[in-house]
């Protein structure tokens, strides 16, 4: 028991992850599609941060200067590599929702079926 | 037991963001669940990520689903019903993933690999002397991978031109169909048997009524924010900070101030033209100290060679890739948001 | 400054691709100027690098002065020299096609940006090929795949905003893959870069958690590089895309991911690695690539839009790259790089040729290309040249790699491969050969030819070819695709080097 | 942890800081249309995050993060109480009436959330279609 207790977090990102890819994947409606992989993409994120904590261990800020005995540190390099995942995850977001604004304007709707239906007509 | 309540919390709102039907409240849901993925990272003593996702989750991508579902007009989804391909795809990455964790170590650990391995413990013992920072994360963030940094503000760099590549229609020539001049060909009349009817333009709740109480509280607020956001950028090389969580509330103060004063007022402030240079320019800062260090005679974003003594070169070095990076993401804050709500507004 | 040549590659088209916009300001031809004269840099840097790599071997380039396991590494040997060619060589052909391409595609004040945008898509995908370190790869392709979105989504038809949308959401739930990859890795190695991972992993070669890296790691990439169950995005995007973002794509995007899945699957994991699997790997890659052969031709002959049935045959020459990786042996792996060069020089020609068609008769059906033989010799020339070479007729580049890939099949004892190899090429000249005949033996059907019938009245075809800036580009891939075919040793002998050091 | 009279304090003001929270949540929920439900929301937002953090400024005494938990008290209270004026304001524009002694949970607010108040207003609006 204290085996699958230690393991927490790691069931949380499965779950995040599995409800982020099937609202990725079920959902017709363009903006919740995006909202699902934004979900998909944050629990990549939580995984590595929950990768980065030591029991006991404090934020990777040095004391006195970096001089003496520094406490035991949290491991700062994913929460570099989440940074960079953050800002990326931003961009794609943002440049999908000018794509569902775009789509909006020209097929005046942003169900995907109703979009495919646009489609069959004049292809 | 209670490092258990908020990832809890945040599985029951990763769940409810996609089960509700109602599109404004998945997206107040979904803000929901940033807020608390921030808070649950400062628990882990992430602090850093914790700002930037506060600021950039639930700040800056609320704000911009909003204003893409006032334009869109769509409220409600259609038909819901169990998509059973998808679960199944979904299950089985799951089923994956489990099978990956039987043998992986335990949370908390101290004697994992990325721990023992010789990386960790060179950051942390070479990251005052070398550069100058007692914030580790601002160190590798900024010298040991800096590369990565330097891509990094160009993807949000991207991320701003593409937005003015595809929404930004010069203004309005006489006649011209709006659509005709980004270059896509569009029918506006939906056939009708879709049932499908095409949507007014978005409404202008942007000229603002003349009320008080919201613009004098603005007033009041707006210079400490700025002042807050210049600190958490400068401030990135002893405490939690950085380009990024600091360049974002620079840019979030424009994007409050454009709310409550108004385009045309905010234009005054920050006219467009200056905005798309102040995009180039943050990046073009952050390559130029790489350029510079390669003139001095050290590999690309070399900090140590640009002046005599290492450690303090290292130091200023940092702080001019930091305010770079800070300049770009608060300009492509603010023309996320200038783009996107400022289509059918003439230019 | 020879020492900085790795980082000057990148960081050139880097600064001025930011600087693009603003210089477009004055007049956008300023911005394509520079982005020519930036890609040509780049290739001519590229030969450079050749040269230092045949004389060293391997160089090593630590970013911001730290060395490899704590710093970026930039790590060129064989393969990254020779994908690098490759990419910056079409890449310049794209920047010189797109003069007068674009002026038909996209709105006026659109082009600096364009430019801009496209030589951030040439750094994201150099970057990728150039680094390392195995997260700078994940961040460079977010930049190239962006940069990708953006420019399919300028295409004149609505269905390239939808095609886009696919491709975004598609793509970014593979590059999220990629990076729980790259989690589970540093998890149990800790460490990111790619020679101190390669050197750490075999203890761990037997744990489920590697075995489950690999796993997503695989499934990310295949998802960028369109393998056959994960291609739903690639027809739609590379048929609605502006031509030259179409043609560029086609050549150089998915070899850049192919090039990633073949460093990761035999520089970080050690081919001893595929012993210690639970299930046969090799087979499966094997089953997806005949799957994406058969698949990719058979799709290509039911379609009626020229760009939509290159965009699934590309699908199809992408399981050829699969199909020599996965026989794991020195000859199929040859066969595999030799078949990158070809399917970038082939496609590449195929894509040019097909935009000057749509520069001159805005047209892409099958059909309308009727009589273009008299009314575009030059263009429809280059056409023929790379048609047949996909084909695989001897003397052409396309003969080369499918010999390689036949003669590594039955080394390894898979004979029943060859006649799948035989019939998709069969397929190949069957759709090939619809087109060809409709260029030059159909009059054209505006003529006032004998012919009668009921002639669907197309606009009259203006009778000239297509703008020299487009037909020097489009003739010289095709040319080169003969010429790789005849002098086929140079491109030979440096994929059997970095094939030897893969499998060694 | 020995019980001096700062602990005592912090722990008092806590309390009534979490007391207010639960009031106003209770509120949110029970409260028939946007108005009232605005006006509970208000006084977490007010007095209940004020209490805590004075609580937390006693706990921590006369130090630098005192300092800070103040300036985060006095933000809380100029933007929280601007955003609820504004969010009031904005719904009285858009025409959602306050609720009258007569008419039923939610049905003057179209703004109410869909699941809750669709299940009420399918009666309320068959009722009123005879």
């Amino acid at each position: 028991m204290i085996e699958l207790l230690a393991k927490y977090n790691y069931w949380i990102v499965i779950i995040l992850l599995t409800t982020g890819l099937y609202g990725v994947m079920a959902r017709q409606n363009l903006i919740k599609k995006i909202i699902g992989l934004n979900v998909f993409q944050t629990a990549v994120l939580l995984f590595y941060v929950s990768m980065s904590k030591i029991e006991g261990g404090t934020a990777p800020i040095l004391i006195n200067h970096g001089h003496g005995p520094q406490p035991l540190f949290d491991n700062p390099l994913p929460q570099v590599l989440m940074l960079t995942a953050i800002v990326v995850g931003i961009s794609t977001t943002a440049v999908a929702l000018t794509f569902v604004t775009l789509i909006h304007r020209e097929y005046g709707t942003i169900e995907e079926d109703q979009i495919l239906e646009l489609n069959k007509h004049n292809d | 037991m209670t490092d258990l309540a908020i990832p809890l919390f945040l599985v029951v709102c990763g769940i409810a963001v996609l089960l509700v039907k109602d599109l404004m409240s998945s997206i107040m849901i979904f803000s929901v669940y940033s807020l608390m993925m921030a808070i649950e990272w400062c628990r882990l003593n992430a602090v850093d990520v914790a700002i930037t996702e506060a600021a950039v989750g639930a700040g800056i991508s609320t704000v911009l689903f909003l204003v893409i579902l006032g334009r869109t007009k769509s409220v409600d989804e259609g038909k819901k019903h169990i998509n059973i391909p998808a679960l199944l795809v979904a299950l089985g990455v799951a089923a994956v993933l489990l099978y990956g964790t039987m043998d992986l170590p335990h949370l908390r650990d101290p004697n994992i690999a990325p721990n023992t391995h010789v990386v960790t413990p060179y950051y942390l013992e070479n990251s005052y002397e070398h550069a100058g920072q007692l914030n580790v994360v601002a160190s590798i963030l900024a010298y040991f991978r800096g590369y990565d940094t330097l891509f990094e503000t160009t993807v949000v760099a991207t991320a701003g031109f593409c937005l003015i590549l595809l929404l930004r229609v010069r203004n309005k020539k006489p006649g011209t169909l709006d659509s005709q001049k980004i270059g896509v060909t569009a029918n506006k009349k939906t056939p009708a048997s879709i049932g499908v009817k095409p949507t007014a333009t978005f409404p202008d709740v942007l000229d603002q009524d003349k009320d008080i109480i919201k613009r004098t509280v603005t007033k009041l607020l707006i210079p400490f924010i700025q002042l807050f956001g210049l600190y958490v950028i400068v401030h990135g090389e002893l405490g939690p900070g950085g380009g990024f969580q600091g360049g974002v509330i620079l840019g979030v103060s424009i994007i409050v101030y454009s709310l409550v004063f108004g385009f045309d007022e905010a234009k005054k402030r920050m006219s467009v033209k200056t905005k798309d240079l102040l995009v180039s320019s943050g990046v073009l800062l952050y390559g130029g100290i790489g350029v510079i260090a390669l003139f001095m005679g050290g590999n690309y974003l070399q900090y140590g060679v640009l002046l005599p003594d290492p450690q303090f070169a290292s130091v200023v070095g940092i702080m001019g890739i930091e305010i770079g990076v800070g300049i770009t993401v608060a300009a492509v804050m603010m023309t996320l948001f200038y783009e996107t709500v400022r289509i059918d507004a003439n230019d | 400054m020879i020492k900085h040549l790795p980082a000057l590659l990148i960081v050139i088209p880097l600064l001025v691709a930011i600087i693009t916009p603003i210089i477009g300001r004055l007049h956008w031809v300023l911005s394509w100027y520079a982005v020519t004269i930036t890609t040509f840099i780049s290739f001519v840097i590229s030969l450079l690098l050749l040269q230092t790599v045949l004389v060293q071997g391997r160089i090593s380039y630590w970013m911001s002065g730290w060395e490899p396991p704590f710093g970026i590494e930039y790590a060129i040997d064989y393969l990254n020299i020779y994908v690098i060619i490759i990419v910056s060589f079409m890449a310049f052909a794209g920047a010189v096609y797109s003069r007068k391409n674009i002026d038909v595609e996209i709105a006026e004040e659109k082009k600096p940006l364009f430019y801009m945008i496209y030589l951030l898509f040439v750094t994201g995908l150099l970057g990728m090929v150039v680094t390392g370190d195995i997260f700078n790869i994940y961040v460079l392709l977010e930049i190239a795949s962006l940069t990708g979105y953006a420019l399919i989504a300028l295409g004149k038809k609505r269905q390239a905003l939808v095609g886009a949308y696919n491709y975004l959401v598609m793509g970014t739930v593979g590059a999220t893959f990629f990076l729980l990859g790259i989690g589970y890795l540093y998890l149990m190695t800790g460490t990111l870069n790619i020679a101190d991972l390669s050197a750490r992993l075999p203890e761990f070669y037997q744990t489920k958690a590697i075995f489950t890296a690999f796993t997503f790691i695989v499934i990310g990439l295949s998802i960028k590089l369109a393998i056959f169950p994960f291609h739903f995005w690639l027809p739609n995007a590379y048929a609605y895309a502006p031509s030259t973002v179409s043609a560029v794509m086609a050549a150089t995007g998915a070899k850049v991911a192919a090039y990633v899945l073949i460093r990761v699957m035999f520089t970080v994991f050690k081919p001893e690695f595929y012993t210690h699997t639970p299930f046969n790997l090799q087979y499966i890659l094997l089953i997806l690539a005949v799957a994406a052969i058969l698949a990719g031709s058979i799709m290509a002959l039911a379609q009626t839009d020229i760009k939509k049935m290159l965009a699934y045959s590309s699908v199809g020459q992408i399981g050829y790259i699969v199909l020599g990786i996965s026989l794991m042996s020195v000859t199929g792996m040859m066969g595999s790089l030799i078949h990158l060069l070809n399917h970038a020089l082939m496609k590449g020609a195929l894509f040019f040729a097909v935009g000057a068609v749509v520069y001159r008769t805005g047209l892409t059906s099958i059909e309308n290309l009727r009589g273009l033989g008299k009314k575009m010799p030059w263009t429809m020339a280059a056409f023929t040249i790379a048609a047949l070479s996909m084909t695989g007729v001897p003397l052409t580049v396309g003969f080369v790699s499918k010999w390689y890939l036949a003669v590594a099949s039955i080394e390894s004892g898979m004979w029943w491969l060859v006649p799948i190899i035989l019939i998709s090429s069969l397929l190949t000249a069957v759709y090939f050969w619809r087109i060809l005949d409709n260029i030059w033996l159909k009059p054209a059907p505006g003529d006032e030819s004998h012919e009668h019938g009921h002639d669907s009245h197309q606009t009259p075809v203006k009778s000239n070819d297509a703008p020299l800036s487009m037909l020097i580009p489009t003739f010289t891939v095709a040319v080169l695709c003969i010429v790789f075919g005849v002098f086929a040793y140079a491109p030979v002998s440096l994929a059997e080097k970095a094939a030897v050091i893969l499998l060694k | 942890m020995h019980m001096d009279i700062r602990v005592i304090l912090t722990g008092l003001f806590l309390v009534i800081g979490c007391f207010l929270f639960l009031v106003a949540s209770i509120g949110v929920i029970r409260f028939p249309d946007f108005f009232t439900r605005m006006h509970a929301a208000g006084k977490a937002d007010s007095l209940g995050q004020a209490c805590i953090i004075i609580g937390l400024m006693i706990y921590s005494g006369f130090t630098q993060v005192s300092l800070k938990l103040l300036i985060i008290m006095i933000t809380i209270f100029i933007i929280n109480t601007t955003a609820t004026h504004y969010l009031a304001k904005a719904a009285f524009m858009k025409g959602v009436k306050p609720w009258m002694k007569g008419n039923k949970y939610g049905e003057t607010d179209p703004f109410a959330v869909s699941s809750a108040a669709n299940v009420v207003g399918k009666k309320t609006k068959a009722k009123a279609k005879r």
